[in-house]
């Protein structure tokens, strides 16, 4: 795992020639990564929403059964969260908050509506991305500061039964959040076409880099040995 | 004297209620019966319990489990708290009167209240885990249990507790085995003074009305029944010398209620919740519908190239 | 008890001094509750400690350990002072009006003819003045100064409301405020009970703890009233029977005493015993002794016992002490004296004081057989349980035999409860492994036992040999067979002394009652108290009738309670002297001009004119005792002494310590702390919990979890003064022994102002041994003292000096 | 003793009426044909009764005990579960918390089953049968008896006392027990005697 921050695929050449251009954008180990977060995130929302509405309590067969669900979900939890630490580490940096991401957000009914064209010049991620990302975090630290106290397996004696009613109350709020999301973070992906090959192969197509974050392409084809001096990658 | 408990019969048994007197089923409908089975309570009149913890002994075999031995550590709590194994304990406070300078030894048997509307069956994400019949008892179906203890949150009383070996709650069940077949709760049958007496809910109320009178004439003036309505009342209720006043029996709640946090959870957050997730999936829907995809054009790709043009491998 | 446990729901006032029934006898307790809810009753509880009893009292008041008969002679002065004492009754039904001889007198603490080197009264003055006509003087009008009322006057007057409150601890309002409820009783109306237990058997002048509230029942005319008496509340299930059979040293079967060696023949063994009324037209049933007796030899050895050998009357052993006791066995084995003990069904090490000289006497016995349904301590005394038994097998040469046998719920027979009631049961279960019915084991000795001396010879088997043993199967006696013996039956038809022509019994039946014993050898009836539980309409005892007319709590027709199934002895008492009751709704019998008749058996001849013969048909005056005589060793009064360990001398006899005619062996008196010492500061007590039943129900799971460890009680105060905290370890010892156990602090304790000094009590309960389900601990008798009542050697386990100091945890 | 004949005769005795609670005749609505799925099935069915009385206390509370398999018929009987008994006038089938618990006592691991022998400076028991151990007690008794027989006192007085061997007696044995326990033990002589009353 990184312990700095990663700006790029981690490779010389990022930016490879073809028809058309590809440039790398997520090493093997963020993809990895990112999947074990996804899948354990779609586990955690499937068990966890069984065990949120009656309605959707059948979706605990998926798991074997309730007993199963109360016993996973929590381990499934720190998956998620040792995960998703590893891609905060990775990206928190990438997503600091840039002056052009106010512009960005500012022209919100451009991007709705894909006039890309109209929207200033943007660096690995956007507005959109960013907010999914810090928002993830957030709603991550509260949903395992809260699992954690209504962890009875475990934790029953630490806090006291007022305290876990909060708990319950935050994580299910949180969770809802979380999986909103979630959903327009999986939205936006379908929705932007060749953006799942870059977290399927790792890599996206010179016109997509073009199109979204051009910044970022530019400074590829600038700097192209500029992540050598920021990352000590260990993947 | 109030009309003690029968003797079990060995024949064969009809059970006198079952499934289709069920009230409520946690996270499940249940169409309640036409006709509600007469209401049943136990009463527990604090102000004839001698402490002695025959309730806790007739309880532990009845339902054959098996407490642990614990050490001493000062108090006459045991065990120290209600366990898996351990449905109900008599609570122990000693209490000096302000008004007569007396020290008065309460003694409080806790245990599940069976609520007329049971927190704990409504935090319970699991459909059938917990019951309620028409006749007022809250029961714990172990096979439907999940362990999640949902249902400590959702009681007002702390009462349920899950067990370490098969991760299920447990609590008192009323006895719903002996008085499905006409018997009354084990505890109810052991209790030497008759301080817990088993009935119909109007009999109870009537028994405690009774011995209302009598603390009173012995100078409880705020003697009374716990019956609380923020449940909806209890199929166990007690009768207290100091009515005004449950908390000093080992904090017996004043006013219990489900936890307005609980029924925010288990009320306005999950159909909020519902409707948050599936506006974002339905607007996400519409706005494909409406926009279509968001893809890379010809002019893009060519941008790109003319931009790496010089720098590809 | 007088009367019945399902008789306490008559009651107006109920009294728990000496016992803590609502722990000890939860469902007995349940009476209580029924009086406080149907009838208004009221419950006081005086108690060194706020016990579960006192949580659901009326009024509850402290008291120091070891002082109950200032308390309750206080209680008598009250009533004199108020003139709350029900007269009709007093001087009627008691002898109030009975002169006492002129040398009788009572000085600093002592009555007349004490002798300090015996520790003994010479008790000859203790007696009535006897008129020319061989009767008792009297005066009716209660105006001669020697008449029992004025001598009792004269004697409680110094326990007043101050000195109670000096010697006891109450404080004088609470005192009061108890004393005028139970004065409120002398009304022929109001009635109240006592129920009392261990709390004033054990300590040295336990009997008179005993006597002082009789005395006071029956200055208030409480005595053979329904809802009223003297209660005893019995310890164990059997307890009351083993004692109605006599298995004790000086007693055979219902009451009657074993010979002397100074009685060599039977007719100088009866001269003492013959009971010739006090006063004319009296029943003085004991003038029946003799049939008693004769009947019992018969059944001992039937037809070798004969008229020629004045009914066997050599073979039973003859006494050259007052009594071979408990304390008296160990003391005799610790001085090497004793050979081989037998221990059927108890636990001594844990249950007899001292418990280091206990092990001491028990290490000193060639043999030891203990036969029990579980483990023991006693039967492991020898075996090294760390510090819980410290002992070194390799030093102990005592051979040590354990013998299984059967529970309860493996067995047959009756048990005699506190309400006299004999109760058949029925065995259900099927005995663990080699498990053993008593009956089987006690016929095995008894048959292997006159084998060896068939073969052998041997010293005098006479009494082994002939003992009569005419069972179906020798090697195992049926109960039922037991109990026809006990019951008595007719060796030749026995006919109504009234009424020649009118059979009793013929020749081979079961006897109908003990009226139909006779002392000529024609009868044969192993205790003659129980007669009437197994006659010829079958086995009374397994009588299971619920009926009860009026719903009085009689239940006259479920089991069968002795004497002559009567349920409240002295009934006749609860009538006035024309035979009226006292109180209407109250009615037990009444006399309808020929006969007395009502809900209970009689105690009294059913045609015993009212006015003419007394109700207490016992005792030869026909009247009970305010001053008992020369019948008890320590005084025809009690008189308040303090326990021989005590954190203050006595107030009203500073010269006297403890009991002056208990019996104090060689050796023990070393070991009592001095009177409030400072060595050894603290005034201890020991109990019982409810949540376990002396040492057996620590091998039970349930109740294991139900109070799982030893400890020890202690107020607020003590545990500042000390350091001590809840759930802390103290040590706790005395000048006996010392003990390890967890602190529980509590407010239930408080420490007593005694003559202006605050004392601190400790509580100590006895659940707790080595062996069983429970956590290993120690027990109080380790700490206290081998002393016992004057009277009846109970030790006293209520009131002995300790000293206590936090400590980090046990010596592992 | 028939406790089916009998389940009723308190109620019936004290004035059905007045006495019955109104459960008897709650209409619990349609019986069921089976056991919900919540409800256990009721643990007594086809064990067999017996009436006994507590051994511990003096109040003597009414038990019923019930067992697998019936000693009357000469079966093995497993005692499974203890109640109190409702038709006795003392107890009205309540228990205490000792009472309530007595399958504990009749099911203990501490019960004895089997004779034993410590012998002299050993530091464990040694299981015997039944006859050593009984041949041995009697050998002990005799040879203390014998030795130390007291049949005259100085005064010539026939005393037949054998005060070197004591017989501590229980307290929740049957009267019947007590009987036979005293006919053995007062026929050896045995001055040393005592029981629990005391204590």
């Amino acid at each position: 795992m990184s312990t700095t921050t990663e700006n790029d695929t981690g490779k010389s050449n990022s930016v490879h020639a073809g028809k058309p251009v590809t440039v790398d954008r997520y090493t093997g180990g963020a993809r990895i990564n990112h999947w074990i977060t996804a899948g354990s995130l779609v586990l955690l929302a499937l068990s966890g929403l069984s065990l949120f509405h009656p309605r959707l309590f059948f979706l605990s067969a998926l798991f074997g059964g309730g007993q199963l669900v109360r016993a996973i979900h929590p381990w499934i939890g720190v998956v998620l969260f040792f995960s998703f630490l590893g891609l905060f580490l990775r990206f928190w940096k990438l997503n600091l908050w840039k002056r052009e991401d106010g512009t960005w957000l500012a022209r919100g009914r451009d991007v709705l509506t894909a006039h890309d064209e109209r929207l200033p010049e943007i660096g690995k991620y956007n507005a959109g991305q960013k907010l999914v990302f810090w928002s993830m975090s957030i709603l991550i630290i509260v949903l395992i500061a809260s699992g954690v106290v209504i962890w009875d397996e475990y934790f029953a004696a630490f806090t006291t039964i007022e305290q876990k009613r909060w708990a319950v109350l935050v994580h299910s709020i949180a969770a809802i959040l979380a999986i909103s999301v979630w959903i327009t973070h999986v939205y936006a992906a379908i929705w932007v076409k060749g953006t799942i090959r870059g977290m399927v192969r790792g890599s996206v197509t010179g016109g997509w880099a073009w199109r979204y974050h051009r910044k970022w392409l530019r400074e590829l084809v600038a700097k192209p040995h500029a992540k050598d001096e920021k990352t000590t990658a260990a993947e | 004297m109030f009309p003690p408990v029968p003797n079990p019969s060995t024949g064969p048994q009809n059970p006198k209620f079952g499934e289709n007197d069920l009230m409520r089923r946690s996270a499940s409908s249940v169409t309640p019966p036409a006709e509600r089975q007469t209401e049943v309570a136990k009463l527990i009149d604090v102000s004839k319990c001698i402490g002695c913890k025959a309730c806790q002994s007739a309880c532990i075999e009845w339902n054959d489990t098996h407490p642990e031995i614990e050490e001493n550590t000062g108090v006459f709590e045991n065990p120290h708290d209600l366990t898996p194994d351990m449905f109900t304990l008599m609570r122990f406070t000693e209490w000096e009167n302000p008004e007569t300078n007396n020290l008065e030894w309460l003694i409080r048997k806790d245990g599940c209240m069976h609520c007329e509307d049971p927190g704990c069956l409504k935090a319970c994400p699991a459909p059938g885990a917990i019951v309620q019949y028409s006749n007022g008892i809250v029961d714990f179906v172990h096979e439907n249990c999940i362990g999640c203890g949902y249902c400590i949150k959702g009681c007002p009383f702390n009462i349920p507790r899950i067990s370490q070996v098969d991760h299920t709650a447990y609590k008192c069940t009323l006895c719903s085995d002996r008085i499905a077949v006409g018997q009354g709760p084990a505890c109810a049958k052991a209790c030497p003074t008759q301080a817990i007496v088993y009935g119909t809910k109007e009999e109870m109320k009537k028994h405690a009305e009774g011995r209302i009178t009598d603390l009173k004439s012995r100078g409880f003036a705020n003697a009374g029944l716990y019956d609380p309505p923020g449940v909806g009342g209890t199929h166990v209720m007690y009768v207290l010398h100091h009515a005004d006043k449950p908390e000093i029996y080992a904090g017996l709640p004043n006013d219990p209620r489900i936890s307005p946090i609980v029924e925010a959870w288990k009320g306005v957050t999950k159909y909020a919740g519902l409707a948050v997730m599936g506006v974002a999936a339905v607007t996400g829907f519409l706005h494909y519908m409406v926009n279509g995809p968001n893809r890379v054009t010809e002019e893009d790709e060519e941008a790109a190239e003319r931009l790496t043009g010089d720098r590809s491998s | 008890m007088t009367n019945s446990w399902t008789d306490i729901k008559n009651t107006d006032l109920v009294i728990i001094m000496g016992g803590n029934a609502a722990e000890a006898h939860p469902c007995g307790f349940k009476w209580v509750t029924e009086a406080k809810a149907n009838r208004g009753a009221k419950l006081i509880v005086v108690d060194p400690r706020f016990t579960r009893s006192a949580s659901v009292a009326d009024f509850y008041a402290p008291i120091r350990q070891g002082t109950d008969i200032a308390f309750l002679l206080g209680v008598i002065n009250y009533c004199i002072q108020n003139d709350k004492v029900q007269w009709d009754y007093v001087k009627a039904f008691t002898n109030a009006s009975y002169i006492v001889k002129d040398g009788f007198a009572y000085k600093d603490g002592l009555f007349t003819g004490y002798d300090e080197e015996k520790r003994d009264y010479d008790k000859s003055t203790w007696e009535y003045v006897i008129g020319p006509d061989g009767y008792a003087t009297v005066d009716d009008t209660l105006a001669n100064p020697r008449c029992v009322w004025n001598l009792l006057k004269e004697h409680v007057s110094v326990y007043t409301p101050e000195m109670v409150e000096r010697i006891c601890g109450t404080p004088k309002d609470k005192f009061l405020k108890v004393a005028e409820m139970i004065s409120e009783c002398s009304s022929p109306t109001k009635v109240m009970t006592s129920m009392y237990a261990l709390g004033w058997t054990q300590h040295s002048k336990g009997s008179q703890n005993i006597r002082s509230m009789a005395m006071l029942q029956l200055i208030l005319g409480n005595i053979g009233m329904r809802g009223g008496g003297m209660n005893a509340l019995r310890g164990h299930s059997n307890i009351q029977g083993l004692t109605d059979i006599g298995l004790m040293s000086n007693l055979l079967p219902g009451y009657l005493t074993l010979p002397t060696d100074k009685e060599a023949d039977l007719e100088t063994y009866m001269s003492t015993r013959g009971f010739k009324p006090l006063r004319p037209n009296q029943m003085s049933y004991w003038q029946n002794y003799r049939k008693f007796f004769v009947s019992f030899q018969k059944a001992m050895w039937g037809t070798a016992a004969t008229p020629q050998n004045s009914f066997a009357y050599d073979w039973l052993p003859k006494l050259d002490l007052p009594g071979y006791d408990m304390l008296r066995a160990f003391e005799l084995m610790n001085q090497g004296k004793m050979t081989g003990y037998f221990c059927q069904g108890f636990n001594p090490l844990l249950a007899a004081p001292n418990r280091k000289k206990l092990t001491d006497s028990l290490s000193k016995l060639k043999f030891l057989v203990t036969m029990d349904p579980l483990d023991t301590e006693t039967s492991r005394f020898w075996e090294n349980h760390g510090e819980y038994n410290d002992v070194d097998p390799s030093q102990i040469q005592t051979e040590v035999i354990q013998l299984p046998s059967t529970c309860f719920a493996e067995d047959e027979g009756s048990l005699t409860n506190s309400s006299r009631w004999l109760q058949w049961h029925w065995p259900g279960g099927t005995p663990p492994g080699e498990a053993k019915n008593d009956n089987w084991i006690m016929a095995q000795i008894h048959m292997r036992l006159k084998e060896l001396y068939r073969k052998e010879g041997g010293k005098f088997p006479d009494p082994i040999v002939n003992l009569d043993w005419a069972y179906a199967d020798p090697n195992e006696p049926t109960a039922e067979e037991l109990a026809k013996e006990l019951n008595g039956k007719a060796l030749a038809t026995v006919y109504d002394t009234a009424d020649p022509t009118k059979v009793l019994a013929e020749a081979g039946q079961q006897l109908p009652a003990f009226a139909a014993l006779r002392d000529d050898g024609s009868t044969t009836c192993g205790c003659w108290i129980f007669s009437g539980c197994f006659n010829e309409n079958g086995n009374n005892m397994a009588r299971r009738d619920t009926s009860d007319p009026d719903e009085t709590g009689a239940y006259s027709k479920w089991a069968f309670s002795w004497p002559a199934n009567r349920r409240i002895l002295y009934n006749r008492a609860s009538a006035d002297v024309n035979g009226k009751p006292w109180d209407p709704s109250r009615k037990l019998i009444e006399w309808d001009g020929a006969k007395w008749a009502g809900y209970d058996v009689p105690d009294i001849a059913p045609t015993a004119k009212p006015g003419e013969v007394g109700p207490f048909i016992m005792n030869p005056e026909g009247v009970s005792r305010l001053f008992t005589r020369g019948m008890m060793r320590d005084g025809p009064f009690p008189a308040h002494y303090e326990p021989f360990e005590s954190p203050l001398g006595n107030l009203v006899a500073p010269n006297i310590r403890g009991n002056p005619a208990a019996r104090v062996f060689k050796g023990d008196l070393e070991q009592f702390a001095e009177t409030a010492s400072e060595e050894f500061p603290y005034a201890a007590t020991s109990y019982r919990l409810t949540e376990h039943f002396h040492y057996w129900t620590k091998h039970v799971h349930v109740n294991a979890v139900l109070q799982p460890e030893f400890f020890v009680e202690i107020s607020e105060e003590l545990a500042a003064e000390k350091g001590i905290t809840g759930g802390g370890w103290v040590h706790v010892w005395s000048k006996r022994g010392s003990i390890e156990a967890k602190a529980l602090v509590t407010k239930r304790i408080k420490p007593l102002i005694c003559d202006g000094k605050p004392v601190h009590v400790i509580g100590i309960p006895l659940h707790w041994g080595f062996t069983g389900a429970a956590r290993k601990g120690f027990g109080p008798n380790s700490l206290t003292p081998f002393v016992g009542d004057a009277n009846i050697e109970t030790p006293e386990y209520k009131a002995f000096l300790v000293n206590i100091e936090p400590i980090a945890g046990p010596v592992a | 003793m028939n406790v089916e004949l009998s389940r009723r005769q308190f109620l019936g005795a004290v004035g059905a009426g007045a006495a019955a609670t109104a459960l008897g005749s709650l209409g619990f609505g349609e019986i069921e044909a089976a056991h919900a799925a919540a409800i256990r099935p009721f643990k007594l069915v086809s064990t067999t009764e017996t009436r006994n009385t507590c051994p511990y206390c003096s109040v003597a509370c009414g038990v019923i005990m019930y067992s697998k398999g019936d000693r009357t018929k000469g079966e093995r009987a497993e005692i499974i579960h203890l109640e109190g008994d409702t038709d006795h006038p003392t107890n009205r089938g309540t228990l205490c918390p000792k009472g309530a618990a007595l399958l504990g006592f009749v099911n203990s691991e501490t019960r004895l089953k089997y004779p034993m022998i410590r012998k002299p400076g050993s530091d464990k028991f040694e299981r015997v049968s039944w006859d050593e151990a009984l041949d041995r007690v009697v050998r002990l008794m005799k040879d203390d008896r014998d030795a130390n027989f007291i049949e005259r006192n100085d005064a010539g007085v026939p005393v037949n006392r054998w005060i070197t061997t004591g017989f501590l007696a229980a307290s929740a044995t049957t009267n019947e027990t007590a009987w036979e326990t005293y006919k053995v033990v007062r026929s050896a002589g045995m001055l040393v005697f005592d029981n629990q009353a005391r204590v």
